[in-house]
């Protein structure tokens, strides 16, 4: 991936973010607060505006970028956790061009700085669920993979009972519902397919 | 979606421009989403910051002032305010004495006010939090977020506010903060769901005869829903619920507050209830406060907080205070 | 029906133990449905009575106190008081000035304090009585039972209480009310219906993209139907209305005011828009409020209050108050 | 009528205001502020509760005393209205038993009150509408006429316009709908047939 192909997984982003908002939200609605669609629509137009006209010179730049923008613009719980990952993964990317096993290391760091601020275990019911299949399906058989995985990590949500996060305080009643952090997660690695 | 906005995608700034023109006495930042009072930073005084998602008007906004908040950060609609606000309130504040962050416990809140600690940290301004968590509706710690923070956030503001303006100590005014917490519970009944703009219908669907009982101030669903209940017996689950997980000692301050759509009547009839049923439980009732303080949107119900209060608290809660939503003695 | 109520024909009763619980600074007689002051009579000083339905909390009730009102009369909901508790009120306040009655201007209302009036003649108990019709909605008084007194009512009451509290003498503060009253106009919108208790459904359906223009505080439809608009053009609507029936002179008293079910964060929104018209117009804006004023019940809307005040009215606004609902000073 | 008659009359219209109630209400509903029918219901049912007990020497005295108990326990318009007309009633029947001619008498001394106290022009959609004929047909020809031209009167105001009482705020709005003043006025006219 160089900075080109860094510039457009971020649009792709967006774009996919401003199309399901409306099911982002819907799915917040029923077991959180309603904003989710709306905290990353508001997030990412404010990522596309500020890379505008950016001058980055690595992949690293793009990231950064965009996960120091989304912590200030987006607020929530969306805007630390994804803001994090991708300062992560743009520590983890200071060169024009990166491999793909550079990038699956990238995409790791960005799951661990999820899980370390957030603290949320595997099978907690959010955007982790769909994150942690992802990485490990990319590292094996690439981005394709990663999506399927981070989609059908996403799917999976739905029987579990959240521990984390919002929906925790519904307790029974948060199952029956798809997590729409994880299934944000997965139009992430859409757009990365 | 019925109210009075603009554009549902620009409501926050443009009501903190309604708040600008109403309270001129206060500094109103609609760009950045901030209230701070006028004269701040105060020198050598703590300064109190708290905020969190919009909505819940008064909270917090309309608690800036003399003896209570010094700033306020407003989020968008339900959603937790970002780390440059709240550093910008952070710096705005400092009179050299440190800031305390008054965070009501949920994960964007928590997270946000930390990374804006730590940015703070860096300029060298001491930050002291104090997490409010008294929805004594969520349970179990391990298999939740934690208690969420909801009406006793008034009362932290107003106890740690007064003791601030009389030149404490930030570790002293943190501790009074937390004691405040620990020693209050709410816990809230809702009959219909809140509508964000951003979303345009409620939150939730709830049948004409049913009721969400243990509900958050965020439009989510509640902890169970039961069929709808005359006034007594939602006063008597609110009071057993709590009572239960903060058993009574000292005199307590009472908090029946209104979720935003329910009219101040049934608050008040509501109140007499909750009254009643604590004279007969042997809890003192040494202050009250009846109205909407911790809203949420256009949701009706209601909240009740109990804040088993000691001589200190109590004094402080008698304290002068001057902000658009709470005024006493000036 | 939703609502914090026992028994819907027993509502507000009810609803005054619980004030009584939480004022106890207050004297509530819940039988006679009656609040009063603490120390009334207050010797050599004029006592003002106010009352009306109930529904519009914190109007009357919520204004009882040293400042402004001596005692309120609560009806059943929507309902004018009877002249029994009116003339019950009125002996308790009368301490030698005599008594002014504030009524707002609707037939009940009109001829139940009328016949109290009569009654404490007898009694010899001097009574004066200021009208008050600053709803500018309804227009043409030989066509209707004249305008309806709404907001205004809280600026009237606020300000004939400071002047009795200087011992003033009736004459003068009925005059003073009267002043007020002349120089106010007030205009109401609203997005949805109110539900009473005893009818137990919304006074009329509004589908989801209408609202109702030039509505009153009783539940009874507005002058017309018109398609939702956004906030900027509800305030021009009010506006106009206003200004074209009471126009500009001094320094204005603005009060938006919600009618029960609208959010804060909304009416700041609105209020906003109100500035920055009233602003355009040259109209000087010298104090505000904003929030639940004169209610009806949840209904979701809100009216605007113009009072087009004299150095006096300002001066008399600003004078301390120390009630459940307006608090300033002490 | 004797006094037992004039109680019979009161109990009647007790029973008919409370059977009709949420009629009444919803009449109310339309063009006014929706407690016409609780505003009734909550005064007979006090003064049902007044009447027992009471010494009546003459029909003048329970005419009377249901005049002050509406006065006392109704509030709003009618209270006062209705607690007027039985008390003029009252005044006008200060023996046990009457003629009918002496009731007609009456009937429009209560009329006068109401005409007096509200200032209500016949044709401005009030209980005005339906008790002025009402009495007019009692002297001609009794009771049952009485009712009937009550109860048309009461039909006719649907097409006015309001002038008075809260209807009067709707202007054109409240031509279409029965003034619910006028209504209930044509029941205490059938409970007198
Ligand atoms: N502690 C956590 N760790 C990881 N993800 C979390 C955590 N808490 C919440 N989330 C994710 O955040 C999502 C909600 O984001 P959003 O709606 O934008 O924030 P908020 O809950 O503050 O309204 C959840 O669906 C979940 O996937
Ligand atoms: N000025 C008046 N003269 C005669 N009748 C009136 C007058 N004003 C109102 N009414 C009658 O009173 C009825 C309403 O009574 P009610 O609903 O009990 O009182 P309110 O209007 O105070 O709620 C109207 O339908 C009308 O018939
Ligand atoms: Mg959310
Ligand atoms: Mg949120
Ligand atoms: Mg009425
Ligand atoms: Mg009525």
């Amino acid at each position: 991936m160089n900075v080109e192909q860094a510039r457009a997984w971020i649009t792709a982003i967006a774009t996919t973010v401003e199309a399901e908002a409306e099911t982002l939200t819907r799915l917040d609605s029923a077991i959180g607060d309603g904003d989710h669609g709306a905290n990353l629509k508001r997030g990412f137009a404010a990522v596309r505006a500020a890379l505008e006209g950016f001058e980055a010179h690595t992949v690293g730049d793009v990231l950064t970028k965009t996960g120091a923008t989304l912590i200030s613009k987006v607020g929530g719980a969306s805007g630390p956790l994804y803001g994090s990952a991708f300062r992560a993964m743009g520590k983890a990317l200071a060169s024009p061009d990166v491999t793909t096993e550079q990038l699956g290391d990238a995409l790791d760091a960005g799951l661990a700085a999820i899980r370390k601020l957030g603290g949320a275990q595997p099978g907690d019911k959010t955007m982790v669920d769909a994150w942690l299949p992802a990485v490990a399906a990319y590292r094996k058989k690439g981005p394709r993979a990663a999506a399927a995985a981070a989609e059908e990590g996403a799917k999976a949500t739905t029987e579990l009972r959240a521990r984390k996060g919002r929906a925790s305080y519904l307790g029974e009643r948060s199952i029956g519902h798809q997590d729409p952090g994880a299934t944000s997660t997965a139009l992430i690695f859409r757009a990365l397919a | 979606m019925k109210k009075f906005i603009n554009d549902p995608g620009d409501v926050v700034a443009q009501a903190l421009r309604g708040l600008a023109a109403a309270h001129p006495e206060l500094r109103v930042d609609p760009e950045n989403q901030l209230v701070v009072r006028a004269d701040a930073p105060v020198r050598g005084k703590v300064g109190i910051v708290s905020g969190g998602g919009s909505g819940h008007e008064p909270l917090h906004g309309g608690f800036v002032g003399p003896g209570m908040l010094d700033a306020a950060c407003a989020g968008e609609v339900f959603t937790s305010p970002v780390p440059d606000a709240i550093l910008a309130a952070t710096r705005a504040v400092d009179g050299g004495a440190g800031v305390l962050h008054i965070v009501k416990n949920y994960t964007g809140d928590v997270l946000n006010f930390e990374m804006a600690a730590e940015l703070a940290g860096d300029d060298d301004i001491t930050v002291e939090t104090v997490l409010v968590d008294d929805d004594v509706a969520v349970q179990d710690s391990t298999w939740t977020a934690g208690r969420r923070g909801t009406g006793a956030t008034v009362i932290v503001e107003k106890v740690t506010g007064a003791l601030a303006e009389e030149r404490a100590s930030l570790k002293d005014v943190a501790a009074i903060g937390r004691t405040v917490n620990e020693r209050s519970g709410s816990f809230a009944v809702a009959l219909t769901a809140a509508t964000t703009p951003a979303a345009g219908r409620p939150g939730f669907d709830l049948p004409d005869d049913e009721m969400e009982v243990g509900v958050g101030i965020h439009g989510e669903p509640g902890r169970r829903r039961a069929p709808l209940a005359p006034a007594a017996d939602v006063a008597a689950l609110m009071v057993d619920a709590i009572l239960e997980a903060k058993p009574a000692t000292g005199t307590a301050i009472v908090l029946l507050n209104g979720l935003g759509g329910t009219p101040l009547l049934e608050l008040y009839l509501l109140y007499g209830e909750v009254a009643a049923l604590l004279e007969s439980r042997d809890v003192r009732i040494g202050r009250s406060l009846v109205g909407n303080y911790v809203t949420s949107l256009d949701m009706a119900g209601a909240s009740l907080t109990i804040c088993h209060a000691d001589d200190e608290i109590l004094r402080l809660w008698d304290a002068w205070v001057r902000t658009p939503g709470l005024r006493r003695g000036v």
